[in-house]
């Protein structure tokens, strides 16, 4: 890890060991958050994401390595000196307090002079729209409205660094949507890093400067979004991304004729693929977006006979659920082509916007 | 957890056979929960001579307040003949003070336990627990020859210290699991906030504990309230609870026993207690719902 | 602590007691568990002549045996111990007199001249290592028969059983006058009183005493096998209800003519005089059938050290109070007992006080286990007692077995 | 009971000591974080170390002396344990708390479990009932042995009455009967404490989802069916919590025995918390009261060591389950 960029980061994580009694849940893992960056931290449930933020705002034992923030080694400072807010999936208000109370909490605790407190409560307030409710209990509110508290918590510590710990994972569709866009909003208003975490893609493209994709305590890719959705580094990611997944076919690379992909009787000419490697032959899998499969042979590309079973119109666009030759995969079209089930397509494969995978699962 | 005015079960549909069954099952069980109730409060209006004849369940064949009066005050023990009243004070004394000390401690261990998990947590809360399954008995020498040598052998804060003790591994785990479903991302948050041990809980977790406060309060009330043998080692003369007078009524071996008046000294020794469940019965059930039984 | 300090400890010990004040009063915490009405007379006896002669009472009662004791050994554990227990003679205080916890009231006995006021095998029983720990206060008789004069009218018995044999004729008689024979307390230490009036019965004095001594030749003796049949075929005679009633319910039922007799300490006297029965037309009261003699349990007074002159004083005022005359006289009025002294006139109390008197005098008094024994030893043979009488399976072997085991071993 | 939040994350103490290399900004190890709450443990501990522990210790060194009514050094063995296995009253105590204790545990839980799903069944007078079936817990056990003794005895209360009514044949004798006496002593015991277990499961009875019983009543299942299978297996913690509450109040059983039988007819209804009162204080047996109190320790440990490592193999599985 280069130092000096270290220095620069506004979150450095530096070979981070976390333990359970005696099972290791993250294996040194090194991270570096820029200043003003937004992370998403993304993964299955029990991939370690939601542990490591806890490791960075000092909420639980670390087993080894270094945490810094602002320049600071705060490994081990109390979670209230490391200069975090942090918003939590169950928005954790304090019950018996009033959502004024709530918000001021922290600046009562830290001594700061009333004054200051009414005029950084009235900031936040006003920025979330949680003037009227001031005087209110959280069992009052609504679970928007109670999400909105709990950021407005965080907001008022005026820090440097924004932790959200899946924080609309407990809301509705519409809210979440809603709740999303406000803190993109807020985001780009304040310039503040916020590090992320949530198992919801969908959150995770919407929002993040970068994502880090996590699976067994490990990142497995730090990318921008689009990075991570059009050249993931592996099966994992590649089929963890996306809605609906990836499609993937399996077969075998044979570079005979320059390289192509075997799988069954069907011959995909990989001539167009851009190679992160030299090839080498042996057995692969070939992953598709659904949206990279096309109606109609695309110039090049090679043609599958496909037969549909299932349609599912989205509005803006349908999903096609066809297969060919017992490999089932989707199909991402406009809506306004009508397709029934039953009907046969002639499909094509775009090979350069493709991901071939080893057999190691690792990108090639 | 549910209110309990959600509306659970389908609703009753009128008379039905599984209704009548239903509520004959209650009356029954209702009469044999009575029944010994019955026996007391009318065996305390008879006269001595009408309870030998033997009929405990019969209607007194004239109300006599008397034995009421003569087991408050007027019950002899010994030289004196003040009842039980006299002790009615130091009970409420022992009491207040024995509960108000183990809910608070047991408060705080809990919510040490169970947030903070400091080093060998679970072992102190283990030997804890074993030691509530200890006869008790067996501590009374061990602990009346330390309480001497710390000066507080027959002291009221000698017999207050001793139903701590005991009462802690109840009141402990009490909390402890009322603590355990609260979510500890409430406690995070605080932690975040920069809030302290002592800060989050006094003005986060304890807030919050009302219901179970309220159930570790009516154990604790009932067991120090009828306890009989700690009062009499440890509580010194002077602050003899009730108990020890009701013993020395009701309990005499080579006297003769008055049994209308140990029936009334019997329920106006348990009349505190009663009181309690009767004013708060539904606190109780609401605080257990709250959290006592969540694991 | 040697002798000499020890003397010269009680020496000072008196000689800063007279130079106090002489107004000032000696106070005295008394525990006891003499609580009901009866027995809280007969020491207000105690407790007005202390106080007249310059002692100030302070009365702390229990009642019942092991919560009492629970707060005595504690109060001695503490090193705050009262000024003076209630407690009976003999083996009870024997491990407190060994540890030097109890202070002996030598003085007193010999100005007071005991050795000579009470009998001599009692007079034995009241302390240890050639002191005197404990002053002796009144005497209780144990193996006596209460009996229900209209019952026994009912029945068409004439006179009171002078053998077991006619005893149980009797019984048979009162039962088949659709009656309950014997009003039986059912626990286990009335029972083995009972057994104990049986066993002077048929072992005299100086039996009874070797056989709770666990003389071999005296636990085997037919007359002790004869004792377990007789108490035995009690079982035939009892109401199905009797376990675990207390001997005041089992007095009441003669009290009322349910039931024909009762075998219970002098203390039941108190029962029918509450009742308003007078003894010699209501009642009667007799010594066991064929007994010559009579099981006794004693009341005396125990001092502990508290290291305090002034308590020392007003023990010694206690013990002197105790043993005055009057005193014991007034006192065993109260208590229906009768008193220690062989030197008191005893024509004011009643007719089974006096029968007592007169046994005592004679020396025909079989102090009871507890005084006899070690309260473990005593403790297992009322075990034993209870579960023979509550187990009828159990064969006299066996019982004569178990005895000899648990007087001997505990 | 309370398997708590395994899958969470902890908060400092149990982990490594902190790293030299670790110290930053703040400067303080993790370890002195939980200072304040290993210092409010302070107490706790004393007395979990002193008093229990202590006692224990205390109470296992006196039982292989002959002590007999004050503490002594005259060291005999295990002679205190043979005398005490010699003695019958405390084998009939240890058979009497086992009896008593599975009778009372699982008496009061099918009583309670009854009523409370009684009084869930939408009954008028619930909070009356409610009273009813509780008010005994606020009683002591010496009253409740009291009055039971009287409401048991066959020529005072229920029998008599019975009869008296007819029924000429009735009988109810067990507190006299040696057979049928800790029977009597479960009997009162189930009086006393039913209406706790009953409030523990109503309590989870209401915390039942409601949407369990419309589900169920479209698949048209029978009332008693859903409460079988499908209410009272979600119940466990209530359970635990009553069996808990119970269990410690058997081992203690001591004045119940003594207001009802005191123990008899016989030694029939002994149980070791009386034999233990008995030789402390009652017959100057120090020794044979502190073997016996050792043992009962031993047989508490057996009995809850299985449970604990039980407890804690769960939570390691949750933990490894994250």
């Amino acid at each position: 890890m280069d130092v000096a960029m270290t220095a620069d980061a506004a979150v450095s994580v530096r070979d981070l060991d976390i333990a359970y009694g005696g099972a290791t849940v993250v294996k040194s893992l090194s991270l570096d958050i820029a200043p003003g960056e937004f992370l998403v931290l993304l993964g299955p449930s029990g991939c370690g994401k939601s542990t490591l933020l806890n490791a960075i705002a000092g909420l639980i034992d670390i087993a080894d390595g270094e945490i810094w923030i602002a320049g600071n080694n705060v490994t081990w400072a109390e979670p209230s000196q490391r200069g975090i807010g942090m918003v939590f999936q169950s928005y954790a208000l304090y019950p018996r307090m009033t959502v004024e109370r709530n918000l001021s909490f922290g600046l009562r605790v830290a001594g700061l002079p009333k004054a200051e407190i009414e005029t950084r409560v009235a900031k936040a307030a006003a920025l979330l729209h949680l003037g009227p409710l001031l005087k209110r209990r959280p069992s009052e509110l609504s679970g928007g409205q109670r999400q909105r508290v709990a950021i407005g918590r965080a907001l008022v510590r005026d820090v440097d660094v924004f932790l959200f710990d899946e924080p609309l994972s407990n809301l509705d569709a519409k809210l979440r949507n809603e709740l999303r866009v406000e803190i993109k909003k807020l985001h780009q208003q304040l310039g503040n890093t916020m590090v992320y975490v949530t198992h919801d893609q969908v959150e995770a493209l919407t929002l993040a400067d970068r994502i880090a994709v996590m699976q067994g305590g490990v990142i497995q890719q730090l990318a921008s979004p689009a990075e991570i959705y059009h050249r993931p580094v592996n099966r994992f990611v590649a089929g963890f991304i996306g809605a609906p997944a990836m499609n993937f076919l399996e077969g075998r690379l044979d570079l005979t004729h320059g390289p192509v992909f075997v799988a069954g009787n069907q011959r995909l000419d990989l001539g167009r693929y851009p190679f992160t490697a030299p090839p080498a032959e042996g057995p692969a899998t070939l992953g598709f977006r659904p949206e990279h499969v096309a109606l109609a042979a695309a110039p090049g590309a090679p043609v599958l006979p496909a037969t549909v079973s299932v349609v599912e119109p989205m509005g803006a666009d349908a999903v096609i659920w066809a297969e060919h030759d017992g490999w089932p995969f989707s199909i991402r079209i406009m809506s306004e082509v009508t397709v029934a089930p039953g009907d046969i397509l002639a499909v094509g494969l775009d090979v350069a916007r493709a991901s071939l995978f080893g057999a190691d699962g690792m990108r090639l | 957890m549910a209110a309990p005015q959600n509306p659970r079960g389908p609703r009753p549909a009128g008379v039905t056979v599984g209704r009548v069954g239903l509520y004959g099952f209650l009356a029954i069980s209702a009469a044999f929960f009575l029944l010994p109730a019955y026996v007391m409060v009318v065996t305390s209006l008879k006269s001595m001579d009408e309870i030998r004849l033997g009929a405990i369940f019969a209607w007194p064949a004239h109300f006599d307040l008397s034995a009421w009066l003569t087991a408050w005050s007027g019950a002899c023990t010994g030289l004196t003949c003040n009842g039980i009243g006299v002790g009615f004070w130091n009970s409420v004394k022992i009491t207040v003070l024995s509960v108000a000390f183990s809910v608070i401690i047991g408060a705080i261990n809990g919510y040490a336990l169970s947030f903070w998990r400091p080093a060998g947590a679970k072992i102190v809360f283990g030997l804890l627990m074993l030691g509530a399954f200890l006869p008790f008995q067996i501590f009374i020498y061990p602990l009346v020859r330390g309480f001497a040598a710390i000066g507080i052998a027959d002291s009221l804060a000698g017999i207050v210290l001793v139903h701590v003790l005991f009462g802690l591994p109840l009141v402990t785990l009490l909390f402890r699991n009322y603590y355990a479903a609260i979510p500890v991302e409430l406690f995070k948050a605080a932690r975040v906030d920069g809030a302290g041990f002592w800060r989050i809980f006094l003005e986060v977790i304890l807030p919050m504990s009302t219901p179970m406060v309220v159930v570790a309060s009516i154990f604790q009330t009932t067991g120090i309230w009828n306890d009989f043998l700690f009062g009499l080692v440890f509580a010194g003369r002077d602050n003899l609870p009730m108990t020890v007078q009701l013993n020395n009524i009701v309990n005499t071996t080579t006297g003769e026993r008055f049994y209308n008046v140990n029936m009334a000294a019997t329920m106006l020794a348990a009349a505190v207690p009663l009181v309690i469940y009767f004013v708060s019965g539904r606190w109780f059930v609401r605080g257990i719902a709250a959290g006592a039984v969540k694991g | 602590m040697t002798r000499l300090t020890k003397a010269l400890l009680c020496c000072s010990a008196l000689l800063i007691a007279s130079s106090a004040h002489a107004d000032d009063k000696l106070p005295a915490e008394v525990m006891h568990s003499w609580t009901s009405g009866g027995e809280a007379a007969a020491v207000k006896v105690i407790v007005d002549a202390f106080n007249a002669r310059g002692g100030e009472w302070s009365d702390a009662s229990i009642a019942g045996f092991e919560s009492a004791n629970a707060a005595y050994t504690s109060r001695i554990l503490s090193g705050n111990p009262p000024t003076a227990r209630s407690v009976i003679f003999g083996l009870d205080q024997r491990e407190l007199m060994e540890q030097g916890l109890l202070n002996y009231v030598d003085a007193v006995a010999a100005a007071g001249k005991w050795s000579d006021a009470v009998p001599a095998n009692l007079y034995a029983t009241l302390g240890y290592d050639g002191h005197i720990y404990l002053a002796p206060i009144s005497m209780h008789g144990e193996s006596w028969m209460f009996y229900s004069k209209p019952v026994f009218e009912k029945a068409g018995i004439a006179a009171e059983p002078a053998s077991w044999d006619e005893f149980f004729a009797d019984m048979d008689k009162i039962k088949a006058a659709g009656l309950v024979p014997i009003a039986w307390g059912g626990q286990a230490w009335q029972e083995l009183k009972v057994f104990n009036a049986i066993l002077l019965s048929q072992l005299g004095v100086e039996g009874f005493g070797k056989a709770y001594a666990g003389d071999e030749a005296t636990i085997k003796s037919d007359g002790f096998k004869k004792t377990v049949e007789i108490f035995g075929k009690m079982r035939d005679y009892v109401d199905p209800s009797a376990a675990g009633r207390n001997w005041n319910d089992a007095t009441a039922m003669v009290i009322s003519g349910k039931a024909g007799v009762q075998f219970m300490g002098d203390w039941a006297k108190g029962e029918f005089i509450n009742a308003g029965k007078t003894l010699g037309t209501d009642y009667g009261c007799a010594l066991a059938p064929g007994s010559d003699g009579m099981v006794i349990i004693g009341d005396a007074m125990a001092f502990p050290k508290t290291g305090k002159a002034e308590q020392d004083k007003a023990q010694a005022l206690l013990a002197e109070v105790i043993m005055d005359p009057k005193i014991q006289v007034e006192f065993a009025k109260k208590k229906g007992s009768f008193p220690v002294r062989k030197d008191v006139d005893t024509s004011s109390l009643d007719a089974c006080a006096q029968k007592g008197v007169a046994m005592l005098a004679a020396g025909k008094v079989a102090p009871e286990h507890a005084i006899i024994i070690s309260p473990a030893k005593g403790g297992a043979v009322t075990d034993l007692i209870g579960e023979f009488w509550a187990n009828p399976a159990m064969t006299g072997d066996e019982v004569v077995e178990k005895f000899a085991a648990a007087v001997t071993e505990g | 009971m309370a398997a708590g939040r395994e899958t969470s994350p902890r908060l400092p103490g149990a982990g490594k000591a902190a790293s030299s290399k670790g110290r930053g900004l703040a400067g303080k190890p993790r370890r002195l974080r939980a200072a304040t709450a290993f210092l409010t443990l302070v107490p706790t501990w004393i007395v979990v170390l002193v008093v229990y522990v202590g006692t224990m210790i205390w109470s296992i060194q006196l039982s292989f002396t002959s002590s007999r009514m004050l503490p002594t050094a005259n060291y005999v063995g295990v002679e205190q344990y043979r005398r005490l296995f010699a003695t019958a009253r405390w084998i009939v105590s240890l058979q009497n708390l086992v009896i008593f204790g599975v009778l009372f545990i699982a008496g009061c839980i099918v009583i309670g479990t009854l009523l409370a799903i009684s009084l869930d069944r939408k009954v008028r007078f619930e909070n009356a009932f409610r009273t009813i079936f509780l008010y005994p817990y606020a009683m002591s056990f010496i009253v409740t042995g009291l009055v039971w003794q009287w409401l048991m005895n066959p020529e005072l209360g229920i029998q008599t009455t019975m009869r008296a009514l007819g029924w000429t044949s009735f009988t109810f004798d067990w507190v006299v009967d040696r057979n049928l006496a800790i029977y009597a002593v479960v009997l009162s015991g189930l009086w006393q404490s039913s209406g706790l277990v009953m409030v523990l499961m109503l309590a989870g009875l209401r915390g039942v989802d409601g949407e369990i019983w419309r589900a169920a009543r479209v698949d048209g299942i029978p009332t008693w069916r859903i409460y079988v299978s499908i209410v009272l297996p979600q119940l466990g913690p209530s359970l635990a919590t009553a069996v808990t509450l119970l269990a410690m109040g058997v081992v203690k059983t001591y004045d119940l025995v003594v207001a009802l039988t005191n123990g008899g007819p016989g030694s029939a209804s002994e149980v070791p918390a009386k034999f233990i009162m008995d030789n402390l204080f009652g017959r100057q047996n120090l020794g044979l009261a502190t073997a016996a109190s050792t043992v009962m320790l031993i047989t508490v440990l057996a009995i809850l060591a299985p449970y604990a490592y039980a407890q804690s193999m769960r939570a390691r599985r949750a933990r490894g389950a994250v």
